[in-house]
């Protein structure tokens, strides 16, 4: 057995088993916690996968922002263990019986029309994940998604900000 | 056998996906929720870069690219939005939130 | 030339209808009247033009312009003019222009007064129309046409609301008639494939089609003139007709409108020949009638009601003759019949204008003197419809018996006694009007006055026609060259033919005919001594009547209630259930039915809609993989 | 000649822009001089022997098979005609009554979408422009209408002739696939005619199509949205609903119902028809006792149409020629009839006859107008009504003639019930409602005058409109004919 796929059992069992957390804990924080691990096996799967500067771009945006500012959320609305609310169980088992359902459609689906399929794969080249080649592509072919992206975040920080101050002035 | 194949990274991916529905379904804290729509979508992206992998492709990675910005801002207004249902309800809990009816 | 003048004889009314309607009230009423009467005088002078050239070149037809043309549809607005249609042009406009006279002393100071002449003119018009056509659609423009200006001068005085009544009853009952004649006239179509009244005489006479279809063609057409010849069962409305002017009474509801219905089966003549049945019912609608209207004339106590009933009956006996196939003879009395009802209805005209708008005979009595004219044509009138020896009404009414006799001695026995009948009610209403003493107030009796010359010349004109009408058909035991000279006319129409007197080949033998005419004079002369010993002793007075016949009488066998109560009060509760009921509680409700259905279902599914998100989310996740799974089935 | 359909909607624009105080005379000139111009038309540029003029085809989404075309045969070219003239008719009589200026937009925006409907060939756009044209006249309603629960009222009709509309596309959908028309050009009518569906096929998408525009119609049990939507509506909108908008339902049948008539099974055809004469009598013997002279109006209106439609749906050409000639007349008839009521419930307040009486004798050239009306409502001959309720009745005697009695009777109820209204409100003794009764001014006399000169006119020289639509009556009548 070579030493990539000991590396992906590792870091799917705990990918999957990070994601599992964050869903069955009792805690938010350790729910918040668990899903910045989830980001880092990522991350490692997609090193595995010669995708080095999404991961990395992974770790930062998701691990490091995103959940930073889900955790201080959390904290700052001072929500922990005990004022956590739950479902009745009838909910959970139909909830836990739907996303059955769609696993095993989906395994269902893949089963049917990329299974099934004889898929040759491609050669990576040389260059393949690099930040230049990525460079590359995003200021030539994706220009105009660039710079959409940068105005949707424009507008997502307006958003905010408006958000924000709007609760203010309603105390 | 090379086990990083598209294969058997599509099984990990539709179990994230199906474990963050899941986190979806039975969880009523929305905070939570937001972070199962994480799941999702990484589960997504993953499924991006494996297919990336396989076709020897670099759009693919660009594709994560976008989604993650998307995720991050939809992460910003989306935690704005849940201080002030917090500033509101005073809870985060989302079966609280049924005035979206006729 | 003809052409002309046929153009001149229709539309010379209508432009008379034209000034007078639209410039109405600006004109004098001299020269509205004077204009309204002209109109029609040239049309009767027209007329006289053409009869010449019928005469001598026989009928011709004009074609003004294609009015519809859907393939073999094809309808001309055409008029035809043959021996048939110039004689009842004749009694048209010169009945006609002597009405249009008496109107203008009549309906002196009127506020409608042209307004009258207007239509008046447009009725001369509408009834060229019909007479005149040369297709059923054309003779349908006209008969409409009449029954709409007869509608509009019964309800001429507007402001009562039973005049009004009775013009819509006239209207409508003459609708029935109309629904009949058209769906004869689209059988017509149908089977002979043209509506050009020469066009189907001669396929009729070529027997191509099936009896029983003309039975039903002709029976259709039937309706159509028992509605405008106001025969059982579609004849109350004459009677109620009278609450128009009194002139209207004479041209329309007497000389002319009213025998369009015999106009048309003359017409239709070929087709009935064939028509065994619905000649056969026509005798006994004619019979009914004439006995049923005769018996209640003999109970009315209004001077134009009396009139009226007897025009029903007048009718009837015209309807019987047809009935025997007695074309011509049934032509002859409606000409005779137009002259001395006209000249009845203008007298009870000018007694009504003497007696300052009275129509009740039991406040007459002993006019004789007052109203010397009136009195003396009345008579002649009277004598003529009771067929005194050689008036007019003598020659056409014994030519009727004469030929109903060799059809049936049984039908005989019952025209005979309808003509007994004729002559009690028109003495009795002589008797009571003319002799004995005024009844009337004392108002009245001091303004009893002659009418001016403009209303008298007509009834002197007319009295003359009463008395010498009879030339036009004399009897046929006269010598050929003398006698039955309408007969011969209108036999002159190549398709009529069969209509043609022919003395040599009668069933009956001279003896017979005699013995029935001497009947028929000794009949009237004993009645004329009965009624008059009757009257006489009781001064001329009306009795009151006691017995329950004479109530019956008096109500008219309660015929109109019976319709009031079996039709009109039926579709009337018809009409409140089915807008108050059936509308609002079954149509309504059913459709509604459906909304109400998706109302509940709308309802049901409405809880799913509860507002919870989270409930969303879980059916958002149960129809992706209920979408998935429909994709990969 | 994309100018007449699309110069309503450049001027509904200018309307809804415009200074109310200025609009209703622009809207007023402007009708006037379309309906000119579309009369001028009509009798020098159109000429009836071609089948479609003014056609143009260019836009659309090619992929749907839904092109923009359009073009106007005979019939077409009629209704354009007679939309126009309605149009015209309540411009004039919204003058006085000082609507704001989205009245007119909403108007000719309705005008718009009917000739729309009118012209266009594709059935695609035909429905795209059949519901365009509900949402004005449903504001409209709305806006200007009275009485109480209207809201609800105007909201039944609305749901009705909406559902009838997706009854429509459905049938043409159906239609689309199961004649397996082509993805290209598949819902041209002219290609659409080439096909015809058979047996069952074609009996579901003529009851589907039936009762789609049997809503608009109304047919018989259809029918109960309209007396109160009538009554409750404004005047304009009335007319516009009576006069012009029922039309749409029955050249939805004549355009894309007939032509795919499956003459082996006439099952669906057989039962409107009947349905159709039971509307006849029903309407008739309901007016015969109605007091309101609107729902009069409504009940008559259903009387008449019923006949139409059974007349047409005989599919011989006497039923096809007349419901032509009779959809045009009955255009022109209600107008006047509406036209009558408004006036006299703008000077007496009422519209109930009981408490009319003795017009005649205060306004005497007005009673005169309106005598002529109702005649050529009631049909009498050398009026309008006749020859088109001749030719329907003969059609149907044709077909049955049982039917062509009982259709027949209408002759008799529609005198009754008109002679009715004529005698209680302009006969009579002047009532306390009537004593200020005024004659109608100038105006009103021309334009009531005209349609009264249309009544005769149109009785006297009915082949001038037979003409027109003359080849579009016979080309159907042949295609129908290839059917056997």
């Amino acid at each position: 057995m070579e030493i990539q796929n000991i590396i992906f059992i590792i870091l799917s069992a705990l990918t999957l088993m990070c994601a599992l957390g964050v869903v069955f804990s009792k805690n938010p924080i350790h729910s918040g916690l668990l899903l910045v691990l989830t980001m880092f096996s990522i991350s490692g799967h997609y090193l595995l996968l010669h995708a080095q500067f999404v991961a990395i771009v992974n770790i930062i945006v998701y691990a490091g922002a995103v959940m930073v500012l889900l955790l201080f959320v959390l904290m700052l609305l001072n929500l922990n263990k005990d004022n956590e609310p739950q479902k009745s169980i009838m909910v959970k088992i139909i909830g836990t019986l739907s996303a059955g359902g769609i696993m095993i459609s989906l395994v269902a689906v893949s089963k049917i029309f990329l299974v099934q399929k004889s898929m040759q794969g491609r050669p990576i080249a040389e260059d393949f994940g690099y930040v230049k080649s990525l460079g590359a592509l995003l200021f030539t072919d994706y220009i105009l998604p660039f710079e959409l992206a940068s105005i949707l975040f424009l507008a997502a920080i307006v958003g905010a900000v408006f958000l924000g101050t709007r609760s203010v002035e309603n105390k | 056998m090379d086990l990083i194949g598209y294969e058997n990274y599509f099984w990990l991916s539709t179990a994230l996906f199906s474990i963050g529905i899941l986190g979806i379904l039975i969880r009523r804290n929305m905070i939570i929720l937001l972070m199962c729509i994480e799941i999702m979508l990484n589960a997504a992206n993953l499924m991006f870069i494996a297919f990336a992998y396989k076709w020897g492709n670099m759009d693919g990675h660009i594709f994560v690219f976008f989604s993650m910005l998307v995720a991050a801002a939809e992460a910003a207004v989306g935690l704005a939005l849940m201080v002030l249902i917090y500033r509101k309800f005073k809870t985060v809990d989302i079966s609280y939130l049924d005035k979206l009816k006729f | 030339m003809n052409h002309l003048l046929v153009v001149l004889v229709v539309f010379s009314p209508l432009v008379g209808f034209l000034i007078n309607g639209i410039l109405g009230k600006k004109l004098p009423e001299k020269l509205s009247g004077a204009l309204g009467t002209l109109a029609v005088l040239i049309s009767f002078v027209s007329s006289i033009l053409l009869w010449n050239h019928v005469s001598i070149h026989g009928g011709f037809e004009t074609v003004l312009f294609n009015w519809l043309a859907i393939d073999t549809l094809v309808l001309d607005f055409g008029f035809r003019v043959d021996a048939l249609s110039i004689w009842m042009m004749l009694i048209i406009s010169g009945i006609g222009t002597l009405i249009h006279l008496y109107s203008i002393g009549y309906m002196h100071g009127d506020k409608g007064f042209s307004r009258f002449f207007a239509y008046l003119n447009l009725f001369v018009f509408s009834m060229f129309l019909l007479v005149m056509g040369n297709n059923l659609v054309v003779l349908f423009f006209g008969w409409e046409g009449v029954g709409l200006c007869s509608y509009l001068l019964i309800g001429f005085w507007y402001h009562n609301v039973a005049y009004g009544h009775a013009a819509r009853k006239a209207f409508i009952m003459n609708r029935i008639g109309d629904l009949g004649l058209l769906l004869g006239i689209f059988l017509i179509f149908k089977v002979f494939g043209t509506l050009h009244l020469a066009t189907i005489a001669e396929l009729a006479s070529a027997n191509l089609v099936q009896p029983q279809i003309i039975n039903w063609i002709t029976f259709l057409l039937f309706i159509g003139a028992m509605g405008k010849s106001a025969q059982i069962p579609l004849f109350t409305w004459l009677p109620d007709a009278m609450a128009g002017p009194t002139p209207v009474s004479a041209l329309i509801h007497a000389a002319t409108m009213v025998t369009a219905g015999i106009y048309l089966v003359v017409r239709n003549a070929n087709l009935y020949q064939i028509a065994t049945l619905t000649t056969q019912i026509i005798l006994i609608i004619g019979l009914a009638t004439s006995i049923l209207a005769a018996l209640i004339g003999l109970y009315q106590n209004d001077i134009k009601k009396v009139l009226a009933y007897s025009t029903v009956s007048q009718l009837g006996l015209m309807f019987v003759a047809l009935g025997v196939g007695a074309y011509s003879t049934a032509m002859f009395h409606l000409t005779t019949h137009a002259f001395f009802k006209a000249l009845l209805f203008l007298g009870a005209g000018s007694v009504i204008h003497a007696m300052g708008g009275e129509q009740n005979i039991s406040f007459m009595g002993g006019l004789k003197n007052k109203i010397k004219t009136t009195h003396i044509t009345f008579l002649i009138g009277t004598l003529a419809i009771i067929g005194f020896p050689l008036f007019s009404g003598f020659f056409s009414k014994d030519e009727i018996l004469e030929k109903v006799f060799e059809y049936s001695p049984i039908a005989w026995g019952f025209t005979l006694f309808s003509a007994a009948l004729t002559a009690i009610y028109m003495l009795r209403l002589y008797f009571v009007v003319f002799l004995g003493n005024f009844r009337g107030s004392e108002t009245q009796k001091a303004n009893l006055h002659e009418s001016p010359i403009s209303m008298t010349l007509p009834l002197m004109i007319l009295a003359l026609l009463s008395l010498f009408g009879g030339v036009l058909n004399l009897p046929h035991f006269l010598p050929e060259n003398m006698s039955q000279f309408l007969s011969h006319w209108i036999a002159s129409i190549p398709s009529m033919q069969f209509m043609a007197p022919s003395s040599h080949e009668h069933h009956l033998s001279q003896t017979i005919i005699f013995g029935l005419m001497g009947l028929a004079i000794v009949l009237v002369l004993v009645l004329l001594f009965l009624v008059y010993r009757f009257y006489a002793s009781r001064q001329f007075n009306i009795l009151p009547n006691q017995s329950r016949f004479s109530k019956l009488g008096e109500n008219k066998f309660f015929v109109d209630e019976i319709y009031n109560h079996l039709f009109v009060k039926q579709i009337e509760s018809r009409s409140e259930f089915l807008y108050k009921v059936f509308e609002k509680k079954a149509v309504k409700p059913f459709i509604m039915l459906f909304p109400r259905i998706f109302g509940q279902l709308g309802k049901v599914f409405q809880r799913v809609q509860d507002g919870n998100v989270e409930n969303y989310l879980l059916y958002f996740v149960l129809g992706i993989i209920s979408f998935i799974l429909l994709i990969l089935l | 000649m994309a100018l007449i359909l699309f110069i309503p909607l450049i001027v509904s624009i200018i309307c809804f822009l415009l200074p109310t105080k200025w609009v209703k005379d622009f809207a007023l000139a402007f009708s006037t001089t379309f309906f000119a111009y579309i009369i001028y038309l009509l009798f020098t540029d159109f000429n009836p022997q071609n089948d479609f003029h003014y056609t143009f085809q260019n836009l659309g989404i090619r992929s749907l098979g839904a092109q923009f075309t359009f073009g106007l045969d005979g019939l077409g070219m009629l209704m354009v005609a007679l939309t126009n003239f309605v149009v015209m008719y309540v411009n004039i009589m919204a003058t006085k009554k000082g609507y704001s200026s989205r009245f007119y937009g909403l108007v000719f925006l309705m005008q718009f979408a009917l000739i729309g409907v009118f012209s266009c060939l594709s059935a695609f756009f035909f429905y795209v422009f059949w519901e365009l044209a509900l949402i004005p006249i449903y504001l409209i309603l709305l806006f200007w209408g009275t009485g109480k629960n209207r809201k609800e009222t105007f909201i039944t009709f609305f749901v009705y002739t909406f559902v009838g509309s997706l009854l429509i596309l459905g049938g043409f959908i159906f239609f689309h696939i199961e004649a397996k028309m082509g993805d290209y050009d598949g819902f041209q009518y002219l290609n659409m005619v080439t096909r015809n569906l058979e047996g069952y096929n074609a009996l579901i998408f003529s009851t589907l199509m039936i009762i789609g525009f049997g809503v608009k119609i109304p047919i018989f049990p259809l029918h109960s949205w309209q007396a109160q939507t009538y009554k409750k509506a404004p005047i304009e909108g009335t007319i516009l609903l009576s006069a012009i908008m029922l039309k749409m339902g029955i050249y939805g049948i004549f355009r894309w119902v007939l032509p795919f008539l499956d003459l082996k099974h006439t099952i669906v055809q057989e039962i409107t028809i009947i349905l159709s004469v039971i509307g006849v009598l029903y309407g008739a013997i309901i007016a015969l006792r109605r007091n309101d002279l609107k729902l009069i109006a409504a009940f008559s209106s259903l009387s008449h149409v019923g006949l139409i439609t059974a007349g047409l749906l005989t599919a011989n050409i006497y039923g096809m020629q007349g419901a032509v000639i009779q959809m045009v007349v009955h255009g022109i008839n209600v107008l006047g009839l509406f036209y009558i009521i408004d006036i006299i419930q703008k000077q007496t307040g009422t519209r109930n006859i009981q408490n009319l009486g003795g017009i005649a004798s205060k306004a005497p050239i007005f009673s005169i107008l309106s005598l002529i009306i109702i005649l050529g409502t009631i049909s009498v001959p050398l009026t309008n009504g006749f020859p088109g309720e001749m030719l329907l009745l003969f059609s149907l005697y044709l077909y049955k003639p049982v039917l062509a009695v009982i259709a027949g009777l209408t002759i008799i109820f529609g005198a009754a019930y008109m002679l009715r209204i004529y005698q209680l409100t302009f006969f009579r003794e002047v009532s306390v409602e009537t004593e200020d009764f005024k004659e109608i001014s100038i105006s009103q006399m021309f334009a009531l005058g005209f349609i009264a000169f249309l009544v005769i006119a149109i009785g006297l020289f009915p082949q001038y409109i037979l003409d027109i639509s003359y080849i579009t009556c016979t080309h159907l009548k042949n295609l129908l004919a290839t059917r056997l």
